[in-house]
């Protein structure tokens, strides 16, 4: 079971996470966009971060709306203002919610991801955040019916994460600053999508964390 | 390029301290945040128009808060759209229960961030919203088909957005209305820009792209995104032909059309030289049959040190004429009724 | 230097005939001669009040041409008068027997040719005409001792003697009033720039002068005279505060005084870092006690696409103060009363 | 006698006169100033021997006052409205004269001498057009006064402009340009006292053909 206090370990690492792979991001945005990734995933995340680190909310989707409403004020650039939107649409989907059960972590992500395409528009294929998470939603998904266990859902979905920011590399950009380079932008892997797959690969770590 | 700012990272606050040492009788701040600007002259009962995108800009976006015109605006740093949360402060303080309309540029980061902003007026406020994104560059984009999706930039055109809106937000319109004002502008206004030279973002310390001492680039963005195309620097008049066609064909602009015309300088191109392209303008539309009902000539959305310039034509009926004609009052754009 | 022109020689030309097409409602030419432009509305009994000068400078100096401002303007070519005729063409024709004054700025040419124009004026017409010279540049010239003959050049503060002398004309004073109006705004403005780039005349084909990647240049003129110190380029706060010191130090402006402040940019500045030198001139004026009655930031007075900057400040009482916030509607300059 | 037609004819050698010096005044003006000065002048007195060449008037003052006015629209420089000014005071001081002796070839000159001076405001000694002017104006005068042949005194005023052209070395520019230059002027000649230089030569020469 993942509880509140949970949740606000999970935040707090993919700040660590983001902050780790600032140059990482930036390097990738650099051949696309402007460079900024890095710097705003971890001002975001930590800022995320902290606005409900001290809290005594058990209520899950208070602690996310309140997490992403603080990574929209600090990072307003566009993947700034998706992972807020995706946070807050958590926070709507499962508000009144204490702790989460592996159909719980589903829904959570299910959420995050209706939240950024809600916000963005984009579809999957479009080269974007959505490519990276969506095959990790699905994982999620199958998992949590097939009933495995938590530890064993997230490193799955982390996997399918990795394969679909991979897997960003071959389409071309819609949206974003690469869109403007249409079929240039075809061989270069999705920053946004980096984020995916760090977002999951952070949450299948805390899991096996808190398992060992 | 020389820049007589103090550091890169307080220039914009700065700014803002000066723009609201400049015009204490005009504008103010919410929410403790020099970002969010709105009108000192808050009118009850009428709909507020809001707007906002990055830095660098001058006159937009804040130049044209103030009366006739817009009631608020949130801006972000050069060329960095402000957050969800400034555009909310500014919303909360400009609605006075009629609602409020957002106009900006169809930029990605501004288009999150007020769709994030109405939202939460709407869910935490209940403030009614309504949005329209203005994308007038034609060098941007295929040209827009009806009821699909427009993919082009919002340049100088959106002013006479600003100016038709606020005109009919001032006339106590109801919020819809004053939307459908919006939209209409917006569907008859086309421009095309032309860059000499790059300007530097101060954080970033160098020139955005490289133009070489004899080139041009038409139909670049005012971020410097490309145009499409680059070539030798031509005589005024052959520059003025060239986006003036590509215009003109796009709505398209036709004999007996009455239209307003806006030449534009984006930073370091003198008025002198906006006035040799509008001489030019103002002939071929003369050839073309089409009729100049008013003109401005000037900056009106820069980008920074940047030389260039943009033409805009604003294709009007008996209603859009009305509304222009309009008096305004702000920090940058006056206007008597004409 | 790059520039959207067709050719040199008809840069001024071609500028002049945007100018007339752009505003066909505020200004006309006469003596079927472009250089020589003047108000459509000319208000009978009033005092004409003309200026003139060299071409390059917009909205200096026929952008000031309109209700509650001026009635005429003479322009030569970039940077040159224009002749004694041009400015005796636009004097006929802005006369409406209470005499005309002449406003225009402290250079050897302009004089001349004002003082020839005043002649022939009386002389061939029998049009009473009366001059006031403006010469606010602190740097470009020794204090001006009462009495005695006013060495500096005439800059950007102009734009104040232009603004209270058209207000006086407007509330119909006699010739007499309108020009006492004009000199005591004269002895109550001082102004000092700072360029950081040369302009190119056109038909010079290079800059006027140079200046290293990292220097500028205090108290230059807007034709490139020399300054009164060349450095290296410093932060905003601090190259407001050497201009500010020795402007305030003229006049001098004290404690208690009120005062009007502009902020001009010379061409290629952008407006974001005039508020950022303003926002300074704000802070420095009110430590030093002097109260900020109004202010005003942009362009002008420019040279070309030079950057830089200028600071003016204009002592104010009750009379000057009813003067500056009258109403005025010009091509470049609109202000509703404040 | 100097007539009507005379004083046309002196006009247009000055004309030529100014055109033939043209880039010997813009190499002067090149070293103070701003370069235009063989321009202005060949332009300025081209324009004012134009505006009467064709004229029945055999008023020299109205003549006169003709081509100042000429000049004054052509060439709005520095010089050119000297000139304009100087020419428009002959017309005022010679107003009804149809010819002109010795003494009204001296009131010529000095009318043009005082029509320049009332307008630019400088004195004798401040490195002007004055400055060449000034001792061909005194020798005309003495030469009327003692009855020298018309010839005779056009020659020593020429050179009498010549000598107080060179004496403008030496002096401290007050007006103009060089006056920027302040203590830098000194070593060099003035351009405007060039133009009186070459324009009592130019009646030198013309009262000496006429004699021929
Ligand atoms: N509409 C969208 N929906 C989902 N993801 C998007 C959208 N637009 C852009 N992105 C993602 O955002 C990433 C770039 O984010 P960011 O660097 O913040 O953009 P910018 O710097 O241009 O504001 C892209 O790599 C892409 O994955
Ligand atoms: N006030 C004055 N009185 C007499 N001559 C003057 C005066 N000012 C300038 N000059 C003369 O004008 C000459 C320069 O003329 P010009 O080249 O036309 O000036 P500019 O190009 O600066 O308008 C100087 O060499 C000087 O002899
Ligand atoms: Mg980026
Ligand atoms: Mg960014
Ligand atoms: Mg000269
Ligand atoms: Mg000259």
């Amino acid at each position: 079971m993942l509880s509140a206090n949970d949740f606000k370990k999970l935040i707090q690492h993919w700040a660590e996470v983001m902050v780790a792979n600032r140059d990482y991001l930036i390097e990738l945005d650099s051949h696309v966009g402007d460079s900024d990734l890095g710097l705003t995933m971890g001002d975001g995340f930590t800022a995320a971060s902290r606005a409900i680190a001290d809290s005594d909310e058990t209520d899950i989707g208070k602690l996310a709306y309140t997490a992403g409403k603080a990574m929209s004020t600090a990072v307003p650039s566009t993947m700034g203002t998706l992972m807020a939107s995706g946070l807050m649409s958590v926070g709507k989907a499962l508000r009144g919610k204490t702790e989460l059960d592996s159909q719980g972590v589903a829904d959570l992500f299910q959420a995050f991801f209706d939240g950024v395409q809600n916000r963005g528009k984009a579809q999957v294929g479009d080269k974007t955040f959505l490519d990276g998470l969506y095959g990790a939603v699905e994982s999620l998904k199958v998992d949590a019916a097939a009933g495995a266990s938590m530890t064993e859902a997230a490193k799955r979905a982390a996997e399918a994460a990795h394969r679909g920011f991979l897997g960003t590399k071959g389409m071309i950009a819609q949206f974003g600053r690469a869109a403007g380079r249409g079929e240039r932008s075809r061989d270069l892997l999705d920053p946004g999508a980096a984020v995916a797959d760090l977002l999951m690969k952070g949450y299948a770590e805390f899991m096996s964390g808190k398992a060992e | 390029m020389k820049k007589i700012i103090n550091t890169p990272e307080k220039f914009i606050y700065e700014m803002l301290e000066g723009i609201y040492a400049a015009h204490p009788d005009m504008v103010k701040f919410v929410g403790d945040d020099l970002h969010c600007l709105v009108t000192t002259k808050k009118v009850p009962g009428k709909v507020g128009i809001a707007t906002g995108g990055g830095s660098g800009h001058l006159p937009l976006f804040l130049g044209y808060v103030g009366e006739g015109m817009l009631d608020g605006c949130s801006i972000g740093d050069v060329f960095q759209s402000p957050s969800a949360e400034q555009m909310l402060a500014v919303t909360k303080e400009i609605d006075s229960g009629a609602g409020v309309l957002y106009i900006y540029g169809n930029y990605g980061g501004d288009i999150l961030n007020f769709d994030m902003a109405a939202e939460m007026a709407d869910f935490e406020e209940n403030i009614h919203v309504e949005s329209v994104v203005a994308g007038d560059d034609v060098a941007s984009g295929a040209p827009v088909k009806p009821g699909a999706k427009n993919t082009r930039r919002g340049v100088a055109g959106i002013f006479f957005v600003y100016k038709c809106a606020g005109a009919a937000a001032a006339k106590m319109l109801p919020l819809e209305e004053v939307k459908r004002v919006a939209e209409k502008v917006c569907e008859n206004v086309r421009t095309m820009g032309v860059a000499l030279t790059p300007c530097t973002v101060p954080r970033v310390g160098h020139p955005s792209f490289e133009l070489a001492e004899d080139e041009m680039e038409i139909g670049m963005g005012i971020h410097g995104e490309p145009g499409i195309r680059r070539g030798k620097l031509l005589p005024a008049d052959a520059i003025v032909d060239e986006m003036l066609n590509q215009i003109i064909d796009d709505l398209p602009y036709r004999a007996g059309d009455e239209v307003a015309v806006l030449v534009n300088g984006l930073g370091a191109t003198p008025l002198e030289e906006q006035y040799v392209m509008f001489r030019r303008i103002d002939k071929v539309l003369s050839e073309k049959g089409i009729k100049i009902f008013h003109s401005y000539v000037g900056e009106y959305a820069t980008s920074l040190e940047m030389a260039g310039a943009s033409i805009s034509l604003f294709k009007l009926d008996d209603e859009l004429k009305e509304l222009l004609r309009a008096p305004a009052d702000t920090p940058f754009f006056k206007q008597f009724s004409y």
